[in-house]
């Protein structure tokens, strides 16, 4: 046994089973009848199956789970399917593995996502291709449990690539629509790039491990072998470190890969709050996270990360900050709450951007579906100027949403309140005091924005023109129930990572430690832990109040001071002219470059070489063809000179 | 009787040879695919001469795969020839030509 | 050695009726007949199961079908040309060519001196055995031949003549 | 002393042949006579007047050849010369040859030397068999076509067909008996007739293949074109078929091969079917009858009887033959085809795989 052994602490116990496999089948099967009944008439199936198949694999996620728990602190639950790729050295099962950082993401993906399905039968209804829709929606959660199901990276690329088609497929749903099928293909092209990044990390990686004699890409293997890996080749760490993360950043929609999620609002809402905002746009984190004994091996990574988070989470919010639609919003407000949690794992509070993550996939699903449920209402309206004092027609969506936004905001005792706190506790204490100023200012603005669309959509005057206004309904309890059951979720959420010492102390953090890399810890005093708590309670409050005196109290104060910064105002509103700035840096030479080649290699030259060859060899056999007589006997003839010679030839060598 | 294997070579090689200039000068279709049958013919005859000569079977089991597919092949050839013949009313392999540019 | 070459030479004799008569009926009889002493020649060689198959299948089968065909169609005899083709011509050349390069063949082998046959050789049982155990493949591929040929071969006859 | 032995055996085949040939000449004139309540044949009757007993038999035996040597031999104005010359040997020739392999007695001793009562001992002798029958098609087709008419022409056609046809159900017929007894050597078929089924009953091919020997019966009178199946010369149709423009000899030499046939479907029918030579119970030592009974038969004796039992059952089924011929009427030349290619090659083929799995099955149990 290696000395390097010692460290990773006894053996984990290891509870071998079939019954992980079902959790993804069970989607799977449901995409398959999906697929069936799109294409013929009995479209109603699906209401069944759809849901039906989440539900059953929520139950068996939960069954797993609670096995894990009947284990000692670090064991897992193993489901060796079949041996995948048996090449070489390489050897590579395709394995399913829950423990403790898995546990949390499926029963957020399979709980989450039942809600959501539930949701989407009152949402997509009237929709004709409702089947394919849900076929999709089953698809996308067979992929993403397979992704955090895999007990190896290369597993984990199969439902990494899985959800990505899916959420291209979902985001392009209403195709009909140029703009719709553009911003599919947007994120499918962001994507790739990332993508291609986390292939060569870890190709890098497997290549690295090979050197160390033991080709493996499982995340145990990895974990194990992490130490010796740093010491042979830290540069090399670093680099896979920062390859994965561009990989997570196209996932996830950090900077600089970002630009795909808001235009991704043009998949039908259900999509966005499953796919980019609860479930998929977490994979970043969760990868990094699982890598976590990688990363804490090379901190100029880690830096790299926090930054990067950092950065992002303010960006993000200051742009939606001028945003008119209740979508856009979102969609910028959850680049901003996953640049949190990268910035949690950059920091080194692995747990606490895991606890984030699991947070904010309540409340920000819960946001997002009382944003479908204002546009059902509003036949398709997404813009809050265009509305105003909805709580009278829609008191569950308002309430519902109300307890979103306070949850994002951080008000205590809600859900974000803890894990956005554990955040910035971590990256004060680990000495980022920038970064943490960097959030500290996000988090206000994030109260300040969230509650700006909240008070604008259902506090102050009706904005709605008169057609609409007639219309007005709360939604179909198909819709309001999730909405609850999610509300619920976001005040209660947090409550499992209280800080240290209140009731049951850290136990999020205990339950994780196991699985995840301990960073070196930054005790900090108790007084400067509560000083901080205050600081960012202050904030978010502050936040809040100065929406409500903006845009409840004294309505136009917005307008002054944008008309006041107005140069800044511009830039938010056009976000930056970063894709602006993309379209000339990059996709223009691009274009430049592939229109030579059309135009220039294939067509000129490829072309030219393959007509040429074509034309050439038609002029030659004008010619030889003359020699075809079609006359067995000449052909005969033909055949005997052949052997007459071959014999020659043989017989004068021999 | 014990003649040299050389004698059934020679003689196989000149049946062979009559065969091919068969197939070669004649311009009746059947002629030709008997022709060819002489030539498959002295093939077996060297194969069966072999086999004696190095004391196994293998020469003798081709020689009844050689029978079965010359069968196969007569038949099907006759069949051709008789689908030409109802179409172009000739049996010279000089007026069939067309496979040709 | 006498009656190997007796054979022999009515062998070639036959033969080359095939090949010169003008009359196909007289080279179906030729055939025939060269099919027959090669069948005595396999005698010969102790390869009597070969032999009577040689005359059932040749004799007894094939060279009937040519017949039948033959007089089914009323096959005239040959028109010989007055002028050789020059492709025939060249073609003879390489005819002769090519059997005295396998004739010197068969002469130049070095014989590997007769062996002493075992007992059975050529038997029905030994050949039965090396058919179906090294050639059991063949054998089997064989009959799928021979079935593709005859549906094949049924097929083409029994199409009508279109317009 | 070997090659005169051999010489004699032949000579004793082929006198045999002969004799037979000629005497079912007389036999089914005066058989079908017989058939047809009227007297037949009774006009050569030279020195009737002056024996007490009739030599109407011997007369005609002469008579006949006697007049057909004489009569002219045409040969058509148009026809083939040679193939006309030609055609009557092919088929005369094949049938003599193939009444070589067939065993006409166990064997003979004379002091040493065992002397085996058949021609020809070739040990493929049932495949010997086949290839000569099929080589008599040539006579039938060559003379159809060189006799330059029309009924000879379509003779042969019909000929070549229906032999070609009925080869194939004879054949699968005799690839059973051949399973049955795991021999392709006659006289080898014959001995393991002699051995007993069940301690009782002779291991004759009629107990074992009843069904081979219908096939094998119906496919022979097919192959010697006589009726029911004489489409190739069906006098009504084509006035003689392929043998209509022959007289004199050669047409006696086609009609002879008629007979030969006949004899040799007898001789086959009697060695694969009926025990050949065989006499129940009878061994080279005497007879052993089930039960230990035993009596003592000189070997002489023995070998007499036993030629004595082939020439009987021989002389049966040339009668059967010719009972056949008068009682049934020509079939159709459509109706004879699908008799052949649907009724027979299909019956054959199921006994064939039916015979393989019994013997497969049955290893222990059959006689080998």
């Amino acid at each position: 046994m290696h000395p390097e052994h010692a460290h990773t602490a006894a053996e984990a116990v290891v509870l071998a089973t079939s019954l992980l496999r079902w959790i993804p089948l069970l989607p799977l099967i449901g995409f398959g009848i999906g697929v069936f009944a799109a294409s013929t008439n009995r479209r109603s199936i699906v209401h069944i199956t759809g849901p039906g198949s989440v539900l059953l694999a929520f139950v068996v996620s939960v069954i797993a789970v609670s096995r894990l728990w009947t284990l000692p602190a670090g064991g897992a639950v193993v489901d060796n399917v079949f041996t995948w790729i048996s090449v070489g050295m390489l050897h590579l099962d395709m394995t399913f593995r829950v423990d403790a950082l898995t546990s949390v993401m499926i029963l957020i993906i399979t709980g989450i996502g039942f809600l959501i399905h539930l949701y989407s039968l009152g949402y997509m209804h009237e929709d004709a291709d409702e089947a394919r829709f849900f076929s999709y929606l089953n698809l996308f959660v067979a992929s993403m449990l397979v992704l955090v199901l895999a007990d190896s990276l290369p597993v984990v690329f199969i439902g990494w690539e899985g959800v990505g088609v899916c959420s291209y497929l979902l985001i392009g749903f209403w195709y009909q629509d140029m703009a719709n099928a553009d911003a599919g293909r947007k994120a499918m092209i962001t994507n790739r790039i990332g993508d291609a990044a986390f292939l060569i990390g870890m190709f890098i990686l497997v290549w690295a491990m090979h050197d160390l004699g033991a080709a493996s890409l499982r995340f145990e293997d990895l974990n194990r072998m992490a130490p010796q890996l740093g010491a042979a080749a830290p540069h090399l760490v670093t680099a896979v470190c920062l390859l994965l993360l561009i990989g997570a950043t196209g996932k996830s929609a950090q900077i600089p890969l970002y630009v795909w999620l808001p235009d991704a609002m043009a998949g039908p809402t259900p999509v966005s709050a499953l796919i980019h905002a609860a479930t998929m746009v977490t994979a970043g984190v969760y990868m990094i996270a699982r890598l976590s004994p990688l990363y804490v091996l090379s901190p100029a990574a880690l830096d790299v990360v926090a930054t990067i988070g950092a950065v992002t989470a303010l960006f993000a919010a200051t742009m939606a900050l001028v945003q008119n639609d209740l979508k856009k919003i979102l969609a910028y407000s959850t680049i901003s709450q996953i640049g949190y949690m990268v910035l949690g794992v950059g920091v080194g509070s692995f747990s606490g951007g895991v606890f984030h993550l699991m947070t904010h996939a309540c409340f920000k699903a819960l946001l997002f579906l009382g944003a479908g449920s204002v546009m059902h209402a509003m036949s398709g309206e997404l813009d809050i100027h265009k509305m105003g004092n909805l709580k009278a027609k829609l008191p569950t969506t308002r309430w519902t949403f109300l307890v979103g936004c306070l949850a994002i905001a951080g008000v205590p005792p809600l859900a974000a309140f803890f894990s956005k706190d554990m955040i910035l506790e971590a990256a004060f204490a680990s000495g980022h005091v920038v970064l943490w100023f960097i959030g500290l200012t996000a988090a206000g603005m994030t109260a300040f924005y969230m509650f700006r669309a909240y008070f604008l959509a259902f506090e102050g005057e009706s904005r709605v023109d008169h057609h609409t206004e007639h219309h007005l309904h709360e939604s179909p309890p198909p819709m309001t129930i999730p909405l609850m059951v999610l509300a619920v979720l976001s005040i209660v959420a947090g409550w499992v990572g209280l800080p240290h010492g209140i009731l049951w102390g850290d136990a999020w953090g205990h339950y994780l430690a196991p699985v995840l890399a301990s960073h070196e810890a930054h005790e900090i005093a108790g007084s400067t832990v509560l000083l901080l708590t205050l600081v960012t309670t202050g904030v978010a409050l502050g936040g809040i109040f100065l929406a409500y005196s903006f845009y409840l109290k004294s309505p136009g104060t917005a307008d002054r001071i944008a008309e006041r910064f107005h140069g800044i105002y511009v830039l938010l509103w056009n976000k930056y002219w970063i894709d602006e700035l993309y379209d000339r840096l990059f996709i223009t030479p691009y274009v430049i470059v592939s229109k030579f080649f059309w135009k220039v290699v294939d067509a000129m030259l490829i072309d030219g070489v393959v007509n040429g060859v074509g034309v050439a060899v038609g002029k030659t056999s004008d010619v030889w063809r003359r020699l075809e007589s079609g006359n067995v006997q000449h052909y005969a003839a033909a055949m005997l000179i052949g052997a007459v010679v071959t014999c020659g030839v043989y017989w004068w060598l021999a | 009787m014990n003649v040299p294997v050389e004698n059934y070579l020679v003689l196989a090689a000149l049946i062979f040879a009559i065969g091919c200039a068969g197939v070669l000068t004649r311009r009746n279709f059947i002629v030709i695919l008997m022709s060819v049958e002489l030539m498959l013919n002295a093939v077996n005859l060297t194969f069966v001469a072999l086999s004696r000569q190095l004391v196994s079977m293998d020469g003798q089991m081709i020689v009844f795969f050689v029978m079965t597919v010359a069968a196969a092949e007569v038949a099907v050839g006759l069949a051709i020839f008789l689908a030409i013949y109802s179409q172009r009313r000739t049996v010279n392999a000089d007026e069939i030509s067309l496979l040709r540019w | 050695m006498i009656a190997f070459y007796f054979i022999a030479l009515l062998t070639l004799a036959s033969a080359l009726l095939v090949v010169l008569h003008r009359n196909p009926i007289y080279s179906a009889l030729g055939l025939v007949n060269t099919l027959f002493l090669i069948a005595v020649s396999f005698v010969m060689l102790d390869a009597e199961l070969i032999a009577m198959l040689q005359v059932i299948v040749y004799a007894g089968a094939i060279v009937i079908l040519f017949l039948f065909v033959i007089m089914l169609l009323n096959v005239e005899s040959e028109v010989r040309s007055a002028r050789i083709s020059k492709i025939g011509t060249a073609g003879l050349a390489f005819v002769l060519l090519f059997a005295v390069e396998l004739a010197v063949f068969a002469l130049v082998r070095d014989p590997s001196g007769a062996q002493e046959l075992p007992a059975g050789f050529g038997s029905t049982e030994l050949l039965a055995e090396t058919l179906f155990s090294k050639g059991m493949l063949s054998f089997e591929l064989t009959s799928l031949l021979l079935l593709v040929a005859v549906v094949g071969a049924v097929v083409m006859a029994r199409r009508k003549v279109e317009s | 002393m070997d090659l005169l032995i051999s010489f004699v055996l032949a000579l004793v085949a082929l006198l045999i042949l002969l004799q037979l040939t000629v005497l079912l000449l007389w036999v089914e004139r005066k058989g079908s006579a017989l058939i047809q309540d009227r007297v037949g044949a009774n006009r050569a009757n030279l020195f009737g007047g002056l024996l007490p007993f009739n030599l109407g038999i011997v007369n005609t035996l002469m008579a006949d050849p006697l007049k057909l040597f004489h009569k002219e031999d045409v040969i058509p104005k148009d026809a083939d010369k040679f193939l006309h010359w030609l055609a009557p040997f092919i088929a005369v020739l094949p049938l003599f040859v193939t009444f070589a392999v067939v065993p006409f007695g166990d064997v003979l001793v004379i002091g040493d030397r065992v002397i085996n009562l058949q021609a020809a001992n070739v040990n493929v002798g049932l495949l010997f068999v086949l290839g000569m029958v099929s080589l008599g098609v040539y006579g039938v087709v060559i003379g159809g076509w060189a006799s330059n008419s029309r009924y000879a022409f379509l003779g042969g056609v019909r000929g070549s067909a229906q032999m070609i046809s009925y080869e194939i159900g004879m054949g699968l017929a005799l690839v059973a008996v051949v399973l049955t007894y795991g021999t392709l050597d006659l006289q080898q078929i014959a001995r393991e007739q002699g051995k007993l089924m069940w301690g009782v009953i002779p291991a004759w091919g009629v107990f074992y293949q009843p069904l081979a020997l219908v096939l094998f019966f119906i496919a022979g009178i097919a192959e010697s074109k006589r009726p029911p199946f004489d489409l190739p010369e069906a006098e009504s149709e084509l006035v003689a078929g392929f043998y209509t423009e022959y007289s004199g000899s050669k047409q006696s030499m086609f009609m002879m091969s008629d007979f030969i046939e006949v004899a040799i479907v007898a001789a086959l029918v009697t060695t694969l079917f009926f025990g050949g030579w065989q006499v129940p119970y009878l061994q080279r030592d005497g007879f052993h009858f089930p039960g230990g009974f035993f009596v003592g038969v000189p070997s002489l004796v023995v070998t007499i009887l036993q030629v004595v039992s082939f020439l009987v059952k021989l002389f049966i089924f040339c009668w059967l033959q010719i009972l056949v011929r008068w009682t049934y009427p020509r079939m159709r030349y459509d109706q004879l085809m699908n008799l052949g290619w649907k009724r027979l090659l299909p019956i054959g083929l199921a006994n064939v795989v039916v015979t393989a799995v019994l013997v497969l099955a049955l290893e222990g149990f059959t006689i080998k």
